[in-house]
């Protein structure tokens, strides 16, 4: 029996033609729909319960939400570039965007901040009525997956500059995509079914 | 399908850890990331908290004896009941199902590994410190004390101020994740990994059952996960989730966990379901009956396993509209499950049935099955459950469709299977005994139950008093303990003996039908010489007997580069200790600890991340050299 | 890769994003400028198809599950419905639960049912007593449901201390209580951030001992006749009956504390207290039936007791020759109510 | 073959019989197989019938099995493959016809039993309307209509529609008259409902069914059906209460006056104790008429001078993890003499004399057996 050290990467024998990594992003996208279904689900038993306020009305801002929201989706496409300019081999366009899709996070970060330091300074915290602990909850989860979004970015990016990349890498920024247009499409949920519907 | 070929993994290795080499020895175990050896290592620990279980379960019996007995006081007892279901359900039977589907799965497909093998050994050190943390509440104030549902507000702080139910709700949230892994692992090993020919309806039953329950791991663990973080954010940041006073709803709690909690059931049990539908065709000789439709009951019982979970709330007041709809979607769930039995039965007709110890477990099995199938209907009807929810009627049932039919099954499994795992034979003549005690001895315990729960005898009580009609049945039920105790110390003993002095198993001890059958016992741990080419459904045994089943050949070509095994790796363990660390800093609210292993757990990531191939290839041509 | 061109061009991905930036301002539109012909329902619907129509682009085209394997599809299928199915049912459960509850709730309070669908704040469910004495309502309101908040959650959690296993590790000793805890997104000095700062207690290496009082008369009347109700802990009932330790320095060391302390064991005290930050309602009998010694000794019993006088800046035994005085006056317990109310206490 | 097919009737036959004599045997206090009320009646019909339907499954699964497990046994050196038959369409659809045709047998009547039992009553003026709030370990009884409030025993006329509307102060409990109506939980923020009807009088026990921690086996109590006119005179000790003054046996005196110095009254309400007052929380024990009472505490044992005093004396001997505080240490010497002080005070609430409630138990005919648990 000979046994050798691994040089080069090896190739399996695979019976589909889906890359692993991938299967296991949309697998962990799938089971992360029930995740967010149950605090989105929370939230809506929830609603309209609270004892106290500040109730929704009160301190939602639509117009800055809306503009958050619209920073998430351009992080989204921009996500989008980044993935066609590592396809296309495009190694500086690439980096350009990928740092744009951080960006962008952390400013969508930015807002959740301010939104959250507002909240609380007009008295709503966790423990103040179930619309508090609901929504901090609920917006705190998608923050830190929107935060691990953004380190991800920012070491893929770093990463390129450690080793090159070429189009052959592309499969891991794909997956790192899915991700995050993942926490995007959650937050288009969550922009109208805890946003929007308060003020209809 | 079309046939690819994975994207080699870019090679950039950033050392914190070299990837460790040990063959032999402890640490080995601990850094392994070969699916047997994790499987063992899964299988073991479920014995040894079912081992643990079985003792709660006895104190629970010698307390009900007697009317007015104090072996354990109220808290102790409330202690005991709750571990001895959390760990019978989370910890002993899941896992083992988990246990031996990390071993045969891959196996039986064909595979020499699962797709993400360190993740793999991750799920397993997560579980099993999980449970360790759990069980460690023993030592810290107390175990969890409020039902293995813990149902709000019993859970909260100002109910509960112990620990005990911290212990409950982070124990099983970090064991929660490792099952999470381990589940969404399996579905790209099954999707991904089978072996050349081995389409998906040529896949054995058990791996198709894996294949349900994975998905049920990765939808109804979510649920649950939240659920308990809700807890935990209520006991730890004073959230109202679950605190009454503050409009929480206790109702919600029960909902979102029987989301999870009754798919859990057939998590439970459709690796039962699979092991049976391999061990009664192999021991009838004849391949099973029906294969598509129990394949198809399978997915469809896992299917409706999501949409039936009220019905373990008929009596909190939903209202008859939702109490009937539950109702006829519970109903609906029969008629798989009888599918299931039918062909089971069918298999067994014409066969040659060999009464190996395995199988009759496994026709114990379907005998009991049935019985809990049936209770199981008698409780969907809302009106009579109305009656006896919450009673030893419903103890009885539900210990006949887990207990009973998950247990029975997973020993049949352990009979099948041992053989395989170590090349030694358990002594027949010790298993016969091993049967009667434990089947005996569980109908002892369980049946008088059923009779109990109509005698009006809640669950959950600590002693009750006398001339109510439970005193002698429960003395039945006291004396089944014993019998099944003795039964399954002679199995603990029948294992020594088979390693001390069993018959050596060769690679095809029972004439199996799969492709486990195919290599040496125990397997070697690249598993296949040369990567199997599957013909048929009953792979192995269309290679033995082709006449038999008409096997076609294989179109499927490929070429084979040699064999790479995966190396091991420091990470899943380390991060499963960070998490097990952390979840004292949660439960402790100690946040300088949390924070340290937040970052242990960063670090371990991008280490994990960037450890590097490792491994090293051997080449099956020149094995023979 | 096969699949490494499938996806759209770089102008179709602009063209989506301009989409999809243009329905979320028309979605912002709608809210912020009420068009007047949208009714509610016709708004919902309106925001629920333009959000799904956002989420369909998304997963299409940036996800590209369009032109990607079926499988993918499929399984974030599986995914999205199990999640909208299970959710959507849940939701739906609780919508006619609530129904039939407040069916259910107009038998019991009549009121409450207007209250739930204006205010949702004034839903707080109490409980309505038919049949109860006008006067005992009072008593009830401070009870159970009505209980404010802050003071369920600022309170000492009332623990089953009927029972002894063995509980090396308690909660408080070991780390943080919650009401320690600071609050994830409160500020100081806001609600949720604990009012009262509870003293650290410090288990004192001296001892105070015996210092001209009976200690041992102090400790026989203490167990015979209020350790029924204050608990051999000191810690009482919470709700029922209020604690000694902790609470007794506070008062003794209020103005007047001193002397009132006497008088409530000598003529009892009746109606409502706050002790430690919970309320109570109950009835302290007199003990004149005690001696003078007796109740010195049993005042300075508990408050020397539980560290009780680690939190006294300065502790001078109550004397026999006090009780005798405050004996003199003959007071109601509803004047020791006042004399209590009168103190001043933090 | 028919020595087997002989066996294995036999068999069932046996099992048959042995699970017959098991439901003749159930007959103890708390049965659910004897119900007292149309409710539970027609819930245990519907158990009856389903259980009758699977003896046939039973019968034949088990027999199938059995039969082919054994015509089909291996002999020995019987080396043979037999023909690998894979499946039978015809046969799936036929016995997939099976399991439908019983799940359809079963799921009629239930829905028709469900809606029965199930929907919601709206009370109408012959009811008895009664608020139940449990607590952790005892009752509330409320009867709104009637003023009165009560714990641990719900006293009902027979015949009569009884509405429960029910909710919990603390954790989740389960209010289950298994010989009236099936159970249904108590739970904080939630009004639930539960109806019945008591076909004849007498003592029917209940029981905490939800595990609410510490005294939860212990948290019983009983339905007491009572004809019309007992019902009538039950109800009037309540309404027309008088408040009492100084009581003439000094005995009885002595623990009235200790109701209060021990601090009873912090907790617990005796109506018409005295003038104005207004002590004792709803949130414990209501102990008005406290001796027309048949069981103490929460209908663990009979509400005997012996027993009451038991529990005065150690309550947590006598019911571990309850709440109600010892109120003599084991040292003090007034303990016996203040225990019966109490004991004949709170026995003489709501009784004429010491006979009269040991009569009303004769008169509901339900003796020392039923009564004692």
């Amino acid at each position: 029996m000979s046994q050798a050290a691994v040089e080069h990467a090896p190739e399996h024998y695979r019976s589909t033609s889906l890359p692993d990594p991938k299967l296991m992003m949309w697998i962990f996208l799938a089971s992360d729909c029930m995740f967010f279904g149950t605090l989105i689900g929370t939230y809506l038993v929830y609603k309209n319960r609270s004892l106290e306020g500040p109730f929704p009305v009160d301190v939602l801002d639509i117009p800055i939400t809306t503009v958050s929201s619209f920073v998430l989706l351009m992080s989204s496409f921009l996500m989008v570039l980044a993935l066609h300019a590592l396809r296309t081999d495009n190694i500086p366009r690439f980096r350009l965007w990928t740092f744009g899709v951080a960006f962008f996070g952390s400013v969508f970060l930015g807002f959740q901040v301010f939104e959250f330091s507002t909240f609380v300074k007009e008295g709503l915290t966790l423990q103040q009525n179930l619309f508090g602990t609901t929504f901090f909850t609920l917006t705190g989860t998608h923050g830190i997956h929107v935060t691990i979004g953004v380190l991800w970015m920012l070491s893929i990016l770093i990463t390129s500059y450690v080793r090159p990349m070429s189009s052959k890498d592309a499969l891991y920024l794909e997956v790192a995509g899915l991700y995050w247009h993942f926490v995007d499409i959650v937050w288009i949920v969550i922009f109208t079914v805890i946003y929007l519907v308060e003020f209809v | 399908m079309a046939v690819g070929r994975q994207p080699a993994r870019p090679v950039s290795e950033v050392k914190l850890l070299a990837r460790p080499t040990w063959t032999r020895g402890l640490l080995s175990w601990l850094t392994t990331v070969d699916h047997k050896r994790l499987g063992i290592l899964y299988i073991l620990a479920s014995f040894f908290f079912m081992g643990l279980a079985s003792i709660e379960a006895f104190l629970i019996r010698l307390q009900l004896t007697r009317p007015g007995l104090s072996i354990v006081s109220p808290d102790v007892y409330n202690q005991l009941f709750t571990m001895h279901g959390v760990t019978m359900v989370f910890l002993a039977i899941m896992p083992l199902g988990i246990g031996f589907a990390n071993y045969f799965m891959p196996l039986m497909i064909g595979a020499r590994d699962l797709a993400f093998p360190r993740l793999n050994a991750f799920g397993f050190w997560v579980y099993f410190l999980g449970a360790i943390l759990l069980y460690t509440s023993f030592f810290f104030g107390g175990a969890p004390d409020v039902g293995w549902f813990a149902y709000s507000p019993l859970t909260s702080l100002s109910n509960n101020p112990g620990t005990g139910t911290d212990y409950y709700m982070v124990g099983l949230f970090i064991g929660g994740i490792g099952t999470l892994v381990t589940g969404m692992n399996f579905i790209v090993t099954i999707i991904n990994m089978r072996a050349p020919g081995m389409t998906l309806m040529r896949m054995p039953v058990f791996v198709w059952m894996i294949l349900v329950t994975a998905f049920l791991i990765v939808f109804a663990f979510p649920p649950l996960t939240i659920a308990l973080f809700q807890v935990i954010m209520d006991r730890s940041f004073g959230t109202l989730f679950y605190e009454p006073a503050g409009g929480g709803m206790a109702i919600l709690w029960q909902h979102l966990f029987w989301i999870f909690g009754h798919p859990e059931v057939y998590i439970i049990v459709l690796p039962a379901f699979g092991a049976i539908s391999e061990i009664i065709p192999t021991f009838s000789r004849k391949p099973l009956f029906g294969y598509p439709i129990v394949i198809l009951s399978g997915i469809f019982i896992g299917f409706m396993g999501f949409a039936v979970w009220t019905h373990h709330m008929f009596t909190t007041g939903l209202g008859p509209v939702v109490n009937t709809a539950f109702a006829l979607t519970t109903f609906v769930i029969g008629v798989p499950t009888g599918l299931k039995v039918f062909n089971w039965m069918a298999t067994i007709w014409g066969g040659r049935v060999q009464f190996t110890t395995a199988m009759l477990f496994a026709i114990s099995f379907l005998v009991t099955f049935t019985i809990g199938g049936i209770t199981g209907i008698m409780l969907a009807m809302p009106p009579f459950d109305a009656l006896v929810q919450d009673s030893y009627f419903v103890v009885a049932h539900f210990h006949y469709a887990m207990g009973g039919g998950a247990l029975l099954s997973f020993l049949a499994a352990t009979y099948y299977w041992f053989p395989k795992m170590t090349g030694k034979m358990l002594s027949e003549t010790l298993g016969k005994w091993v049967f009667w005690l434990v089947a005996g001895g569980f109908y002892l315990i369980f049946f008088p139950q059923h009779f109990n729960g109509l005698a009006g005898m809640p669950r959950r009580i600590q002693t009750y008093p006398e001339g109510l009609g439970f005193e002698f049945w429960n003395v039945i039920s006291t004396i089944g303990t014993f019998v099944m105790a003795v039964g399954i110390l002679l199995l603990l003993y029948s294992v020594i003996l088979a390693f001390a002095r069993g018959e050596p198993a060769g690679n095809d001890p029972w004439d199996g039908r799969t492709l486990e059958w195919s290599i040496s016992s125990p397997p070697p741990y690249y598993n296949f010489d040369e990567m199997p080419v599957v013909n048929d459904r009953d792979a192995f045994w269309a290679q033995k007997y082709p006449e038999s089943v008409h096997a076609k050949p294989v179109e499927e070509e490929f070429e084979e580069h040699g064999i790479h095994i995966p190396g091991q790796s420091w990470y899943p363990v380390i991060m499963a200790g960070a998490l097990f660390i952390g979840g004292y800093a949660l439960i402790y609210n100690n946040w300088w600890l949390g924070i340290l292993m937040f970052a242990v757990i960063v670090i371990g990531s991008y280490g994990w991340a960037f450890e590097g191939i490792g491994g090293h290839h051997i080449h099956p041509e020149e094995k023979e050299a | 890769m096969s699949h490494d061109h499938k996806g759209s061009s770089v102008g179709a991905y602009t063209f989506i994003a301009l989409v999809l930036g243009v329905i979320t301002y028309i979605e912002f539109a709608i809210i912020q400028y009420e068009v007047a012909w949208l009714n509610a329902a016709w708004t919902i619907i309106t925001l629920v198809v333009l959000s799904v129509g956002k989420f369909i682009l998304v997963v299409a085209f940036f996800m590209h599950l369009k032109d990607d394997e079926q499988t993918y599809t499929g399984f974030f299928s599986i995914g999205m419905v199990f999640a909208l199915g299970t959710f959507i049912v849940l939701a739906f459960l609780f919508s006619i639960r609530s129904v039939s509850s407040v069916w259910a709730r107009s038998e019991r309070t009549p009121v409450e049912v207007q209250a739930s669908s204006e205010h949702p704040e004034e839903a707080k469910p109490h409980h309505e007593l038919h049949g109860i004495p006008e006067h005992l309502q009072a008593s009830i309101e401070s009870e159970g449901y009505s209980r404010p908040l802050a003071e369920i959650f600022d309170t000492a959690r009332p623990k089953n201390q009927a029972l002894s296993i063995a509980v090396p590790v308690a909660r408080t000793t070991q780390s943080f209580t919650v009401s320690e805890a600071p609050p994830l997104f409160a500020l100081a000095g806001q609600d949720g951030v604990p009012v009262e700062e509870t003293p650290a207690i410090e288990v004192s290496a001296q001892t105070e001992t015996a210092q001209g009082f009976d200690t041992e008369l102090g400790g026989q009347v203490y167990s015979g006749n209020c350790a029924g109700c204050h608990q051999v802990n000191g810690q009482g009932i919470p709700g029922a009956f209020p604690p000694l330790a902790q609470n007794l320095p506070i008062l003794y060391q209020a103005d007047g504390g001193r002397e009132y302390l006497v008088n409530v064991l000598l003529y009892g005290l009746q109606g409502p207290i706050e002790a430690l930050g919970q309320s109570y309602n109950g009835i302290m009998p007199a003990w004149a039936q005690l001696g003078d010694d007796e109740i010195a000794a049993v005042l300075n019993h508990v408050l020397t007791s539980w560290d009780n006088v680690t939190l006294l800046d300065e502790f001078a035994p109550i004397l026999v020759e006090e009780v005798a005085t405050a004996r003199s006056t003959n007071l109601s317990s509803a004047q020791v109510l006042e004399l209590r109310n009168a103190l001043d206490l933090p | 073959m028919v020595r087997w097919i002989f066996r294995v009737a036999a068999l069932f036959g046996l099992s048959a019989a042995l699970s017959s004599c098991v439901f003749q045997g159930s007959d103890g206090p708390q049965s659910v197989l004897h119900p007292a009320g149309p409710v539970a009646q027609e819930q245990i019909d519907l158990f009856l019938w389903t259980y009758y339907l699977s003896w046939i499954v039973v019968v034949a699964v088990g027999g199938v099995l059995i039969y082919s497990a054994l015509r089909f046994r291996r002999r020995p050196g019987d080396d043979s493959i037999p023909p690998q038959v894979h499946g039978n369409t015809t046969l799936e659809i036929a016995w997939t016809a099976i399991p439908v045709l019983l799940v359809i047998a079963v799921a009629i009547p239930t829905v028709r039993t469900l809606w029965r039992t199930e929907a919601f009553a709206e009370p109408k003026e012959q009811d008895i309307v009664v608020n139940v709030t449990g607590h952790q370990w005892w009752w509330r009884f409320e009867y709104p209509e009637l003023g009165i409030v009560t714990a641990n025993e719900l006293h009902v006329p027979v015949g009569r529609r009884v509405i429960l509307n029910m909710t919990s102060a603390d954790v989740l409990h389960s209010f289950w008259p298994m010989k009236l109506a099936g159970k249904r939980d108590l739970i904080p923020n939630q009004n639930n409902q539960l109806w019945f009807i008591a076909d004849e009088s007498g003592v029917y026990l209940g029981q905490c069914a939800e595990l609410c921690l510490g005294a939860h086996a212990y948290m019983r109590f009983r339905v007491i059906a009572e004809e019309e006119a007992d019902f009538e005179i039950w109800k009037g000790k309540f309404q027309d209460l008088q408040v009492q003054q100084v009581q003439a046996d000094p005995l009885i005196e002595q623990g009235r006056l200790l109701f209060t110095q021990k601090g009873c009254a912090t907790c617990h309400t005796i109506d018409g104790y005295a003038e104005d007052y207004s002590i004792g929380k709803p949130n414990f024990p209501d102990l008005t008429n406290f001796g027309l009472r048949l069981t103490v505490p929460a209908g663990w044992a009979d509400n005997t001078p012996e027993n009451l005093a038991a529990w005065l004396r150690d309550p947590q001997e006598i019911k571990p993890g309850n709440r109600m505080p010892t109120l003599w240490a084991e040292s003090d010497p007034n303990r016996e003499e203040e225990i019966d002080a109490l004991v004949a005070y709170l026995l003489s609430l709501g009784r004429d004399d010491q006979q009269q409630a040991q009569a009303s138990v004769q008169h509901l005919g339900v003796g020392g057996n039923h009564g004692s648990r």
